[in-house]
């Protein structure tokens, strides 16, 4: 049987922790899924990076579990059975994820959050906060809406995530928070699996319900709905697109906003975020205690279960048209070639960066 | 005890009488009346063919724009034509394979996979995008084959290829996504033109008078070849019947679409393929082969019929109109992305097929199905979405329309199916 | 003469547009074995699966030893004791021989099925039609027209039935067969069993049967002792003409030895 | 006498522990119609099919008017002129009986189907088999047994065969049909078709065959002149005894008039 | 030209001799070198039974063991015989339901929506946790029951009436589960106590002898009957042959299982049922008539089986398989969620049915298909994770050897095939 679930909330440490840097270990990553092109593209490769630098000899081992929580269980099995000595969990979901929590350490083998808040009682957790970004989506959409001269008589439409996804719920809590009172929300859905096809359908439903002209902005949780509802906007005669919002500064979000498309995507700066986790596995492995480092420090977060959990949080950065080159580009996220592929080599940006 | 009835001579003169005069069918067609009675025994014999899909159409409309008065809106009804064409296309394939007595379970990878290509040919590597269209086809068609091979020739079954299918294309869709996961095709080529083009007033009326007029010409021309044959025909009431029952829809169609923008590509290409694949089905030597494969593999084999051929060549069509509606998708969205169809695409476009009156189990359905499952499962999206119902809520109602829609169908055909003969 | 068993009046039933009953009446008395004659496609099938409970008719009675009964789905006749043999055989083709002997009469012991003994009974009853089978675990669908004929001949006489309706039980069987089978007609009729038969061999017809009732598209044409009607006169009522194409045949080919 | 258009040699076939065909031959020259008589399971079904290309045989030699052919499917058999009509009809169901008839060769007009010439064409075909069928417009799924063994017949004619296997084509039909069918095999054999015939009905095989090939349990048992040979020597030939139930039948029931 | 072949009084004395005499029959069961005989004649004549599925997983796992070393540590074989007894019991309800020549869409969201009750009832309402195990598995049932008359009475296709189910089912799990998304349950209770519980080494070598002992006994038992009804039977030697091909997997397990955490009570649980419904199919007049059923509905209607009733039963017994699927699904994670078997569970589940060994026409396959199927598939994704494989390779792969493996058995199936009899 697992061992109880009241771990002590300072418990980093005082599982596995007798591995040295010098000879090396094995360090298991688990990303939730590949739908979103981010895990697989700059979370893995910049871990990979960041677990390099402190520790030549580590092993890193690594699994995506497809957005299904059965399946992430079933991987964390295989990394303990390899014989991992700390895991690195973003979990598919948040609370279900105890279950891992727990094996892992009943075999003394200490856990990261990574992104999301495993429950359970992990060792330490690194992440944006969720519900900020929602907020940061709701502040530009508020600001851009402003900017039109809009004001409480706006009407926007919500398109948020996956039912499915707990992240959404967060993301739609936070721009909730922000927009509620501000703006009218003439209508909202959540879309399943986050699939673009279908957020074309509900915008083109919304567009026929309230009329093209009455949409002053649209939320959109990220930027792969985005694109279909810039699809839809356009599908429906709208020349000047209204602002809408994003989240994963992906290459075609970037695209869409340096070319007026789309009003702001969320850059999530999954650099600083993965290299904190490196550290915090490589300090969990050898048994040190993490006091974060220079840039960010460390703050106590309080888990679904009640621990408290040692947390570093980056804050999401809202990128906008003015933003790009400042963020994504000079992080080295993207390179201007990349964005400025022929179809976009004509606006504005790109003349300006050629 | 021997009390013998004496031969009638009403009855008939010799033995070898003509059995299309056979006195056991109750069946002429000359009159209005006889029209109507033959119309309500069917209703009563359970022939209903299309007649309950229509109805539940109907009703699921007068529904809607009960709850939300824009759903009969020229312009939501445009919407709706679109947004059907790139399922509407995979069932359409769907069918093909449902005709064989085989499921395809691979349509929505296959679509995601060719949409792939289709992105990353026109973007990344840049040949024109009406080449990258043709490659991204040809690509179903390759992929079509490949099942069908595997099918047909190995022996494996049509659910496990095409389950294998499912998982592995959509493992060569996240493969050529890779790391971007979202390409962004340009919104005035030609394959943003696809979903994003309606034609002029005049162009969409020309298309109904020439539709109607070709349906009238040809079934006339029929009609009188067959009764110069001495074989039943319709009268010319019924002919005319006919023609009005399809000229309503078509022109009633084009009047509403011309309300907004006009006759929308989308639906040209979209019912188009499904009026040539119902006449390459209905009339042509290999849809009767299809068929025949699909009732009765070995009786068609032993009529010499080449199988193997039949079933390839209809998971290559199957395939191959899985890329074409994956290039609608594309098309509608200005972009590939690594959830391109990999959602409710291949449920739904599966329970199009069915709803749409497609038999699971071979040999019965029609490429209409296509059309009338489609629009039956779109007007309900549309319509949830236009009340703005949460998810599980829609999800629920869904399942319940389409239970609806089939139990209306299967009730009618309940008493056909208990003449049918036995294992 | 007794009270028939079973006593069919006024029996319609129309697939569709065809009307293939149209107020048929036959009855049969316990002891007697009658013919059902007809042409192809006359109805006879349709009216022993109205008995049998596979199609109810759409209108008219059904006497059951002098009862209104009503038959709605084969297990209702199979209650009243009346057993069928269908044309088109309805055999499990997944299952083996055993199986589908006793299929919905299987024996069981403490539960589970009785296997040893099903098959010694199969065993038993199918050497005593004298038809050679390899190997009674096989599926039904392995074996020949005539053995798969015999299958269900065999399942049928396995309850305790009170009438049997055969429809051409022996159209498939080979000569000793077919005179097994018949030789079981009349072990059924002297134990005073009702029996209908469905044949289009005149012979057998002649060789069993009491009485021959004859339906012409849908409808009766005649019922006839067999003894006191001669070939010509009965096939004159099956094909609903004196010049027919077996009257035609007999005139002009060789004669026949038989 | 003329060649033999068709020649077995040494037909072996089983069906995994059961030997179905064991060493047979057979052989049938134009013009003469060979009856292919044996009891149930004797492999005659099994042997059409393998000369029909349905199941190919496991060894043995198949000549065609003298050369050595080999036939692996049913098209290969269809291309040399050999038209089948199956035991188990192999229609399909859920096709029309006009699409049944023209299954594989259908007539087009301008690439597409001619419904009209077909419906035609089957109008009198089936006249002249003198069946009733309401219309030809139903699937053959709801035809009866008769119905459908008449649109198999039918069907093998269509073309123009050189050889003409039947296997047990008269079992369910009625005695109009059953005569028209014998007066058919007879006008074959005048056209100088090969016709090879299964049949358990003696009166039939005796009518139109000029010669009998008995066949049992898989062997070759015994090839007679129809003309010269009693009925008693080839039921024994079928059954493998001269003591057999067709006797003992024939000796304890009253007379058989026929 | 008659030349008569005279009557062989060798060949046999009479008419009517028993038939298991058959001088065609080549098969005779008594010595070694017989039973060899037989076997080969088998493998040549393509009944292979499970034999291609078992080759296929031995193979399986001495490849992954040649590519990482751990994949046959007692560790990874106990995990792996955990992580497959949740969709293994889903399984098992799909091929009662393919038995019957049906599919069964709706497994997962059956699965899911039981444990959404499960969790709801548990923790939210606080009823005792074994109580709530009663209640899930209960609505599995009456879902089941829901469907089996929407079919059998309604006349709605099975395929139509769970696809509804698919989508309706996850519609009330959504609903539930409502805007929590996830409900732990405790990580002590009954509920976690069914995939955490290993049993101590002597109790799991107490019940491989148990099942071995009893196999031997029943077998000697039931074959002696059989000779002494002078039927044919097994000799001593083909017994004691079975017998050790049994003994030798099932005391080999108990071996392993016993040096990690000992023998698991989630395998115990799903071998439980698998062999349960194994007996019920083989043994039970409901398992015949389930496969008469399936075999030919028609066929079993005529001999009086009231099919009906069988449809339902066999879509309750489904569905509430797939509740207990559900169940231990929530028990591994101590939690029920949003997705809680809406993710592969579906495809794998109908994918292992017939990888082992059940057909997807009706009327043939066992319920060790889902033991067999599943177990091939868990040891491909175990290894897989083992090594590492990203998604879309994985993807890839799982689709190849789902390929490979149905391929195998296809091929050999093949001469059977040709042989089956056409429509
Ligand atoms: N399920 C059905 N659907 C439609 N028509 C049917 C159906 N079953 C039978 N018929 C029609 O009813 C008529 C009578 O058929 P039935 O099978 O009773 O003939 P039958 O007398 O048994 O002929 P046979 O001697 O050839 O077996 C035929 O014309 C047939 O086509
Ligand atoms: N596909 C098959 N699989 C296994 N055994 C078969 C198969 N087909 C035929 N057999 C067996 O081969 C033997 C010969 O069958 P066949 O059908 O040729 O007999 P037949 O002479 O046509 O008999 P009938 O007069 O009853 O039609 C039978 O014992 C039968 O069980
Ligand atoms: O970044 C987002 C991720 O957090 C969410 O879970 O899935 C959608 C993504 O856009
Ligand atoms: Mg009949
Ligand atoms: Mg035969």
């Amino acid at each position: 049987a697992g061992c109880g679930a009241t771990t002590d909330g300072a418990s980093s440490g005082d599982g596995g922790g007798d591995a040295s840097v010098e000879e090396g270990f094995k360090v298991g990553l688990l990303l939730p899924e590949t739908q979103t092109a981010r895990y697989e593209e700059f979370d893995k490769p910049y871990f990979e990076e960041g677990l390099n630098e402190l520790c030549e000899n580590c092993e890193l081992l690594y699994q995506n579990a497809d957005q299904e929580t059965s399946k992430q269980q079933d991987q964390a099995e295989s990394l303990l059975t390899s014989g991992v000595d700390v895991l690195v969990l973003d979990a598919v979901d948040a609370e279900s994820a105890s279950g891992i929590v727990q094996n892992a350490q009943s075999q003394d083998v200490p856990v990261v959050a990574y992104d999301r808040l495993a429950e359970g009682g992990v060792d330490y957790y690194v992440s944006f906060d969720n519900r900020r970004v929602g907020e940061v989506q709701g502040q530009s959409l508020l600001q851009a809406l402003d900017q039109n001269g809009g004001g409480e008589d706006s009407q926007i439409v919500m398109i948020n995530g996956s039912p499915t996804d707990p992240n959404a719920a967060k993301f739609k809590q936070g721009a909730h928070d922000v927009l509620d009172g501000q703006v009218e929300i003439a209508k909202e859905y959540d879309t399943p699996e986050w699939n673009p096809d279908e957020a074309q359908v509900e915008m083109e439903q919304a567009i026929t319900a309230v009329g093209a002209d009455e949409i002053d902005g649209v939320y959109s949780a990220n930027d792969g709905m985005a694109a279909g509802i810039v699809a839809a906007l356009k599908g429906a005669g709208v020349d000047d697109l209204p602002p809408i919002t994003g989240q994963d500064a992906e290459i075609a979000g970037i695209q869409r906003v340096i070319s007026g498309e789309q009003y702001m995507t969320v850059y999530k700066a999954i650099r600083p975020e993965a290299e904190v986790a490196a550290e915090m596995a490589v300090a969990a492995a050898t048994g040190e205690e993490y006091e974060g480092n220079g840039e960010y420090g460390t703050t106590e977060v309080e888990d679904g279960n009640g621990n408290e959990i040692k947390s570093v949080l980056i804050d999401p950065i809202p990128v906008t048209v003015d933003d790009v080159e400042d963020t994504v580009i000079s992080d080295g996220f993207y390179t201007v070639e990349e964005i400025c592929t022929d179809r976009y080599a004509d606006t504005d940006f790109c003349q300006d960066l050629q | 005890m021997a009390q013998q009835t004496p031969v009638s001579s009403s009855e008939e003169s010799t033995g070898a009488t003509a059995f299309d005069r056979d006195p056991r069918l109750m069946v002429t067609r000359t009159s209005p009346a006889s029209l109507l009675a033959a119309l309500k025994r069917r209703i009563r014999g359970g022939e209903l063919g299309a007649m309950p899909v229509i109805v539940g159409l109907i009703a699921i409309c007068i529904t809607f724009q009960l709850l939300h008065e824009r759903f009969l809106s020229p312009q939501n009804l445009s919407n709706l034509t679109v947004q059907v064409a790139g399922v509407g296309l995979m069932t359409t394939g769907v069918i093909m394979v449902l005709l064989l007595g085989e499921i395809d379970l691979s349509i929505g990878s296959v679509a995601g996979a060719s949409a792939a290509v289709l992105a990353v040919l026109a973007v990344r590597v840049g040949i024109p995008e009406w080449a990258a269209i043709v490659a991204a086809a040809a690509t179903g068609l390759v992929i079509g084959i490949v099942h069908g091979t595997l099918f047909a020739k190995v022996g494996v079954p049509a659910f496990v290829v095409t389950l294998a299918g499912l998982l592995g294309w959509q493992g060569v869709q996240l493969q050529l996504l890779g790391n971007d996961g979202t390409i962004n095709i340009s919104d005035n080529g030609p394959i943003a033109a696809l979903t994003h083009t309606f034609f002029v007033p005049a162009f969409g009326w020309g298309i109904a008078a020439a539709v109607v007029g070709v349906f009238v010409v040809l079934t006339f021309y029929g009609e009188r070849r067959r009764a110069s044959a001495g074989l039943g025909s319709m009268s010319t009431l019924e002919i005319a019947v006919r023609s009005i029952a399809l000229a309503i829809p078509v022109f009633g169609s084009v009047y509403i679409l011309n309300q907004y923008k006009g006759l929308p590509l989308a639906l040209i290409i979209f019912v188009g393929f499904v009026v040539a694949f119902d006449l390459m089905l209905r009339k042509t030597r290999y849809g009767r082969m299809v068929f025949a494969v699909g009732g009765g593999a070995e009786a068609a084999r032993r009529a010499g019929i080449n199988v193997d051929r039949v079933r390839i060549s209809v998971f290559a069509l199957a395939s191959m109109l899985s890329a074409m509606g994956g290039i609608i998708l594309v098309s509608r969205s200005f972009s590939a992305s690594l959830d391109t169809a990999a959602g409710e695409e291949l449920m739904m476009g599966i329970a199009a097929a069915v709803i749409g009156g497609t038999s699971l189990f071979g040999g019965r359905g029609n490429a209409y199905s296509a059309l009338l499952g489609g629009l039956v499962l779109g007007a309900i999206t549309s319509g949830l979405y236009l009340l703005q119902m949460g998810t599980p809520v829609r999800f629920m109602i869904t399942a319940l329309v389409l239970l609806i829609a089939v139990t209306l169908d299967a009730m009618s055909r309940r008493s056909r199916r208990a003449h049918a003969r036995g294992g | 003469m007794s009270r028939p068993v079973l006593e069919l009046s006024g029996i319609s039933k129309s697939f569709g547009a065809v009307q293939a009953l149209n107020q048929v009446d036959l009855a049969v008395d316990p002891g007697e074995v009658v013919a059902l004659l007809g042409d192809n496609g006359a109805g006879k099938s349709t009216l022993v699966k109205v008995i049998a409970g596979v199609n109810s008719g759409d209108s008219g009675d059904i006497l059951w030893e002098g009862e209104r009964v009503d038959i709605q789905r084969p297990a209702d006749a199979q209650r009243l004791g009346i057993a069928t043999i269908y044309q088109d055989l309805a055999l499990c083709d997944n299952l083996d021989i055993v199986a589908n002997l006793f299929l919905g009469v299987e024996k069981t012991a403490f539960g589970a099925l009785d296997e040893v003994e099903m098959e010694r009974r199969a065993t038993e009853l199918l050497d005593s039609l004298s038809v050679k089978i390899p190997s009674l675990r096989v599926p039904v669908a392995s074996l020949s027209g005539g053995q798969r004929q015999i299958i269900a001949i065999a399942r049928a006489l396995l309850g305790e039935p009170k009438v049997v309706l055969l429809d051409e039980p022996t159209a498939a069987l080979g000569v000793a067969q077919t005179a097994q089978v018949l030789d079981l007609l009349e072990r059924l009729r002297d134990r005073g069993l009702g029996v209908i038969l469905v044949s289009h061999n005149m012979a057998d017809v002649r060789a069993v049967a009491d009485r021959a009732a004859v339906l012409r598209l849908g409808r009766n044409a005649g019922d006839f002792g067999v003894e006191e009607t001669s070939y010509e006169e009965i096939v004159a009522a099956i094909t609903g003409a004196s010049d027919n194409p077996v009257s035609r045949r007999a005139s002009v080919t060789r004669t026949e030895e038989a």
